[in-house]
This record gives C-alpha cells, structure tokens and sequence, in this order.
C-alpha cells in the first residue's frame, strides 16, 4: 500500500451532481423513448387530415379517454425535466462558477415546474372541452 | 549558520537519490536536469532489481552491494517493483561447468539461491526452455525505471530539495582561486541564463560525468558503454530469467508490466547523446532471448532502445569492476567545490546516495549519518503533488 | 532495418513568454524506427533547445505521450512506418488539456494528484487483469506474483477526452478507471470522490480515451463499470445496506 | 494553441478532427439535444391554442401543411429517434452490456434514425 496521500487535492471535487440526477435522466430518457413512438404514431396515422395529424375534434375525442390525458401528463413532465436535467450537464461543461451554477439550476427549475404545470393545465382543458 | 547549499546536476538515479539523502541530512538541495526526471541512462535501464547473481563470481564487492540494496529497495520503495524473484538457467553443457563456482560465490556473497530440477523450473515459468539442464532460483525483481527515481526524488522534494527540470549547465562558476562555487545554466523552458551559486556541486550526470568535468579542466575516467534493450508485447514469464554462465550478451530476460524486455549488449561509443540502434543487435536479442524463452519468437518487438552505462575507469567493455566511484576533485585535483559520481547500477542507487552524501558532509563538517536505510519512501506521485 | 527515408518533423515549440509557432526539421529516418527516435535526433543534431518528456523508451515509464498528426500516440512505440510516408510532414504537437511547460513537454501535475486522489494501485496482483489479452500469458496458479499495473499514467486519455478538454477540475479518464480498479465497495472513501460534479457522472460516453489508451487499460469500459459499481453503492445506502 | 482546459472550449466538442464514433454520438446527441429542446417549448406554446378553441387551432393546421414546416418536423423526428437510440446505447453501455461495440451501436442508431425519417417523409410528402 502507498504511503497515505499526504496532500490536498488539486480541488476536492464539488458534491452536487450525484447518481440521482444522471439517474433521472437514465430513467426517463427510455420511458420518453416509448412514448414517443406512441405519439409518433397517434399524431401522423389516426388523425383525419390528409398527412394525418388530428384536427381540433380529433383531438378532443381522442382526450375524453382518461387513459389519454395520463400519459399525456406523464409525458410532459418526463420530457420537460429529462431535457432541463440534459441542459443542466451541458451548462456544467462550461464550468460555471458555483453561484453561477446555483442561479441556472433554480431558473431550470423554475422554467420546469411553469411547463409542467402549463402541460397539466392544458391537458386537463382538452379533456374537460369534450364534457 | 544556514543550511548548505548542494546542487546536483543530474535527475538521474544518482542525482535523485543524493538529493534524498542529503535533504535528510539538514542540507538545502537544488537538483539540475536538463531534460525530465530519468531522461538519461537511468530512464533506459533494463529495470533488474539485481540480487548480485550475475557478478557473484567474478565482481564479488558488486554482489554483496546488490544483494543488500536489493533487500532494501524491496522495504522502502515496494510501490514501484515487482518482486517475483529471479532464475538462472543453465541450456548447454556449458552453462552446468559454470554452476559449482555460481553456487560458492553466491553463497560467499550472501546471495540465498535454491537449485531446481527442470522439472521445477517449467512448473514456475512453463514458457522457460523447456530443455533447460538446470535452474537456480534467486531473489531478482524488476521496477519501473521513471517511478523509482519519482519515488526518491518526491520523497527528497517532501524533505525541502528543489528540483529545475529543462535546465542544461552551461558552465562551472569559480571563486577565482579554481575552486567550484556554483553553475552558469541556461533554463531552456524560459531560454534565460542564469547564476546558482553552491557551497557543493555534485555531478551525478552518469554517462556524461565527463562534460561536466571538462567544463573544470578535467576528464572525468568514466567510459560510457552503451548496450541495446529489446522489449517484446507479451509477459511469458513472471520471474527475470538469467542465463547461467559468465555475462555475455542478451543473458537476461526480465518482466515488466505485460511485457518481457531482453538485454543487453556491450560496445564502446563516444558521442553519448544518441546511440542508434543497429539491425544485428536486434537480432542478436531476439537469438539470445529466445533461448531462455523460445516463446519471444512469435511476439513483436514494441520498443528497442540503447542504454549507455557510465562504467567506472578505462579499459573496454563489460571487464570494469561494476562498482562505482565517487571523487572529490579536491583530493584528486586540487579544486575544491566538485564532487563527481559515476559508474555503478541502477538497484545500488541508494548506497551511490549514501557514500556521496559522506563525502559532501565530511567536506563541510555536518555530521549525519545516511538514515535512507530505514526510511519508507513516498508514492512516487508525490513529486507532482509538491509545488516546486 | 535498412530503407532510408527523408520526412520532415513539424515541432510545436513554445518558449516562456513567446508565441507558439512550428519548426521543421528535415531528417532521415529508417520506417522501422520509432517517433521518439526522431524527436530525439533533432534535440541530440539539430536544436538543442528541444524539450520534451521520455524515458523507458518501451511504455513502461508514460513519458513520452504526444499528439502526433492531432492524434495522442505514445511515440516510444509508435513506429514511423504506421504514421507516415517518405517525404511526408510529421506533426508532433504536445498533449492538450495539459499546460504546456516548453516545446513538447506537458506538466502532469494535476493528473497524479487525481491518481494520488484515488490512490490509484501502482503493482497489483499478476492475473488482476481486466482485460485477457495474448499478452498476459499467465496461468491461474501465478495467483502470488505482483507486476506493475497497466496504467502507466501517460495522460493521452485525458488529452483526447472532449470533457477534460472544458475543465481540468474534471478527474478524467485514468484516475476514474483507478477508482474502478480499486473497488468502491472495497474503498467507499471513493464514492464521495467519483460521485461528484468532476467525476463520473461528466463522461459523455465518447469512448475517446479507450480509443488512445496504448497500456490495456480500456477506460471507457472501466468508466461504465464505476457507474454500475457508484448506483449499486448509492442503492446500499438508501436501503441501508 | 493555448493548451488547457477552458470553458471557452465548449465549441471544441463540435471539432470533427481525428474523432472515433463515440464522439460523433456525443456531438449529435448534444446538437439534437439542444434542437429538441428548442423544439419541446415552442410545440408546448403552439399546443396552447387548443385552449383557445377550434378557429385558433385550425389556423395552426393550416401551417402544418407548408413543406418547409413539414422539413423541420422531419428533423424534429430524425433527431428524436436518433437522440433516443444513442440515449438508450449510454444506457445499455453504462450496466455494461454491449460497451466493446458502442461503436456498432451508434452506428445503428444513425441508420435506424435516417430510415425512421424517411418513413415519415413518405407519410407526410406522399400522403
């Protein structure tokens, strides 16, 4: 065994970035894929226009299902905060400053939570205009 | 009174061994190397951790050193060897006549060594000649080269010396009575010339002690005979294999990472900076080596190299006593300030230390005595992590 | 061993204080010989001004790792034949995401104080190894010996990693495939050390430094590894493990 | 050629020079990333005008027909399918399966993106 390290590390790597947070990417990064190709399909072969993409009653058929506006919702959330996650680890390749890096994270979380919630709202109105 | 100032020009493993010493012995130590640490003979070494076998018939007095500094080595630098133990194997007939004569010297040196029938010999190494007539087992290792010397030299930095890489002597500063009190150096990072002035100045440039002693009107008698190194992109054994006979060319076999590296050679040759490499020798490796391990024959060659070794004295080749010699050229000169360092081998590096730190300790009255014997040296990394 | 060729060598030199700029040297050379050879020959018969790192001169030291023609080789075994032609340009450049101290010759520090961090192993045991090559010709009752590891701490993954390139606080491949090597469930000192901003969760997964690493040490893989090894200890802990 | 790491080097991903696949997946990955990202608000924010009601909505179908945003869609789709592939590739490499042909596996994801693209090229040009 080398003798022990008798010395301060060049810079003692800065917590912050842990296995959660690569994990939720990790994670939604494959749900998204799978719902995806589900919307993929639903948007350009069941709607009733010529390419296929729904019209305004289309989409509110296609809503009234509850089933519909749940994944809807999951999806918004897991695509919103996946790519806000990813953008996260790109502002960190530009080595910011330590409140640098604190101001982006709580923007990116602000801008998250508004989309997510603008997301609901939004399916939750598609769904209620077929009552 | 402060601390004596010691440069040592070199970063070899003489220069960084001394400089080791002496920072233990209360002494303020600036070490001067012209390219990187190891960037000289020491870097190329075939990288034996002798245990004196080789020279225990004919060099009795290098035996005994390698056998002691080789146990020693072991204790206070583990970090950088592999202490797998060493095999002499004898192949012809007249590898077994040399056999009665290797085992008394080696146990008049102290050398502990165990004969094995072939049959032994293949169970520990399988790719060993497997018509092999006899076997020895000896307490050999190999290191890495560059760590060893790191090792020495960040344990010396931890202890105070500084260390100036890419900075060449151009020249030896004098009091004017011819006595040496300091070095003109160019820094080659900075291209600036520069004055260090020293109560000492050790030269440990090994094979090119002799520049250095020109620069004081003296020659200095080293005779640096280069020899070849071949090393071969597959470990076939985990022992150094040594061939049982007097020394002669291409004789040992040691491994190294996931390499088996052959050596060497012995010529004489003048301009020291650059020693090309020639075909025969090469083949003359591949030849030699294979008889030990016939398994080198379908490897690839993945780096050859020359090694120049600043052997002690004049005469030719490989009949200088394999010991080494430190002068202080004021008893052989008359100049005061220059303590000159040649010769000897890679695995005797501290005693090398040890002897040139006596005398630059006797010259200014400090009376310490070496402790590198006892003292664990730091990870080799630690050069890096101490600022210079 | 014979044929002659004429090449030139594109040096990059920096000085202290000056511009970078290229200098060229016209040497001949024989196919068989290695980059190293060349460089050399310039410092020992053309300019002695020539800095640069080396060795061993057999990859066992990692000295004299370089970007020769903008790819990392390490030119003690780098032969002239697979890089260039007679006549042809040789660029030798110094490795990136290093400061450069003059000419060809990098300053390593910062990479062995993240080795030192990890306490990465310099001798391990003999079959230790990861990766089964023709190379490691040893049979399973060789259990007891110690050879030196393979990473020989040369740097050339850190200069050809994209995410060394945007920070040199990140730990980079080698120290990272050292923590790998060394086992967090064995050393959990490491998992504060790898699970962090600089450390595992940075790779990109580009594999650049697998594709230079000349010592069997495949850090790309190792990397992945530490992931599996850093989540299944995170896992531990909340269960409580 | 400043030598060190620095943040102002964020461009070099994008340097094409001497790269092995593994760091083509990185740079599309980044570059469909930030696309898509792009792409995810401004799609929310047109989404919105179904809240809005049917003359609202309509209007944007209506835009949906021009070639030019149809091209862009098809980007929007190769580069999902692209981003997901590779994304999944880090995910199989990262538990260790497959890593010694990540190569192979980019490789894939290129081809399997451009086929899925021309697939939807024909469904919405052909109709």
């Amino acid at each position: 065994m080398t003798t022990p390290s008798t010395f301060k590390p060049v810079s003692s790597p800065r917590p912050g970035e842990t296995a959660w947070l690569w994990l939720v990417k990790i994670v939604t990064g494959p749900l998204l894929f799978l719902i995806f190709i589900l919307h993929l399909v639903v948007n350009h072969y069941l709607g009733s226009t010529a390419s296929g993409l729904m019209t305004y009653d289309d989409v509110v058929a296609y809503f009234q299902n509850p089933l519909i506006p749940a994944i809807e919702i999951i999806f918004v959330t897991a695509v919103v905060t996946h790519s806000l996650v990813g953008l996260r680890g790109i502002v960190l390749d530009m080595n910011p400053s330590r409140p640098a890096l604190n101001a982006v994270t709580v923007l990116l979380v602000a801008l998250g939570a508004a989309a997510i919630g603008y997301g609901i709202w939004l399916a939750l109105v598609i769904a209620a205009k077929g009552l | 009174m402060s601390k004596p100032h010691i440069i040592i020009i070199g970063a070899g493993f003489t220069g960084v061994a001394t400089a080791h010493d002496l920072a233990l012995r209360g002494c303020d130590v600036t070490v001067i190397e012209r390219g990187d640490i190891c960037n000289g003979t020491s870097g190329r070494t075939h990288g034996l951790l002798h245990s004196g076998g080789r020279y225990a018939v004919k060099d009795k007095e290098s035996a005994v050193e390698c056998i002691e500094e080789n146990m020693i080595l072991r204790r206070i630098v583990p970090q950088v060897i592999e202490p797998n133990g060493g095999l002499f194997i004898a192949i012809e007939e007249s590898d077994l006549s040399y056999a009665e004569q290797f085992i008394e010297s080696c146990e008049e040196c102290g050398i502990q060594i165990d004969e094995l029938t072939p049959q032994q010999a293949l169970k520990l190494e399988p790719n060993i000649n497997p018509n092999l007539l006899s076997a020895f087992i000896i307490p050999d290792g190999t290191f890495d080269p560059l760590r060893l010397a790191l090792a020495f030299a960040g344990t010396a930095k931890h202890n105070g010396a500084r260390f100036r890489t890419f900075t060449e002597v151009e020249g030896l500063l004098t009091d004017g009575q011819g006595n040496v009190n300091g070095v003109k150096v160019l820094d080659r990072a900075a291209n600036r010339l520069l004055e260090l002035r020293a109560d000492v100045v050790v030269n440990a440039t090994g094979a090119w002690a002799g520049q250095i002693t020109g620069m004081a009107g003296l020659d200095a008698p080293v005779q640096p005979t280069p020899g070849i190194m071949v090393a071969y992109d597959q470990r076939l054994v985990q022992r150094a294999v040594n061939r049982l006979n007097v020394p002669g060319d291409g004789d040992i076999v040691l491994p190294q990472r996931r390499m088996v590296v052959v050596g060497t050679t012995s010529f004489d040759a003048e301009n020291v900076d650059y020693i090309p490499v020639t075909e025969d020798q090469v083949k003359l490796m591949l030849e030699r080596g294979s008889e030990l391990i016939p398994g080198i024959r379908n490897t690839k060659p993945r780096g050859i190299y020359m090694a120049t070794r600043p052997l002690v004295g004049g005469g030719s080749g490989r009949s200088i006593a394999r010991t080494f010699k430190c002068f202080d050229h004021k008893e052989t000169h008359g100049i005061d300030g220059l303590v000159t360092i040649t010769g000897g081998k890679a695995t005797t590096l501290r005693i090398m230390a040890e002897k040139t730190a006596d005398v630059v300790c006797a010259k200014l009255g400090i009376d310490m005595s070496c402790v590198t014997k006892e003292t664990p040296l730091l990870s080799y990394r630690q050069y890096y992590t101490i600022p210079n | 061993m014979s044929e002659k060729w004429t090449i030139t060598l594109r040096t990059y030199r920096q000085k202290e204080g000056e511009a970078p700029r290229y200098d060229d040297f016209t040497l001949d050379v024989d196919p068989d010989e290695y980059v190293l050879d060349a460089v050399e020959r310039v410092w020992a018969f053309h300019d002695r001004s020539l800095c640069f790192r080396h060795a061993c001169h057999h990859s066992t030291c990692g000295a004299c790792g370089m970007r020769v023609n903008g790819v990392e080789k390490l030119t003690c075994i780098t032969i002239l034949r697979d890089v260039t032609q007679n006549g042809a340009t040789l660029k030798v450049e110094p490795l990136r995401n290093f400061p450069v101290v003059s000419d060809l010759a990098v300053d390593m520090g910062d990479f062995y104080k993240k080795n030192e961090m990890v306490d990465a192993r310099a001798v391990l045991p003999v079959i230790e190894a990861e990766i089964e090559h023709p190379s490691s010709a040893w049979n399973p009752n060789d259990a007891q010996y110690i050879r030196l590891s393979d990473c020989l701490e040369c740097g050339m993954c850190i200069s050809a990693c994209p995410v060394a390139a945007t920070t040199s606080e990140y730990l980079g491949p080698a120290p990272l495939a050292a923590a790998q090597d060394r086992g967090i469930r064995r050393n959990p000192e490491l998992l504060n050390i790898v699970d962090s901003e600089d450390g595992l969760w940075r790779c990109h997964s580009a594999f650049e430094c697998t594709a230079v690493c000349p010592s069997f040490v495949d850090p790309g893989r190792r990397i992945m590894d530490l992931r599996k090894q850093v989540i299944g200890a995170k896992l531990g802990q909340l269960f409580g493990k | 050629m400043n030598n060190q790491p620095s943040a102002k080097k964020f461009l070099g991903w994008f340097n094409p020079l001497g790269r092995n696949p593994g760091s083509w997946a990185f740079i599309i990955s980044r570059i469909t990333a930030l696309g898509l990202t792009l792409y995810l608000f401004l799609h929310l924010i047109v989404l919105g005008r179904l809240a809005q009601g049917p003359e609202a909505y309509q209007e944007f179908l209506a835009l949906t027909e021009n070639p030019v945003v149809k091209i862009g869609e098809l980007a929007v789709i190769g580069a999902v399918i692209y981003h997901g592939l590779n994304g999944i590739r880090i995910v199989l490499t990262s538990f260790g399966i497959g890593v010694t042909r990540q190569a192979q596996l980019f490789y894939a994801s290129i081809v399997l993106a451009i086929v899925g693209t021309l697939v939807f090229t024909i469904r919405m040009f052909a109709g």
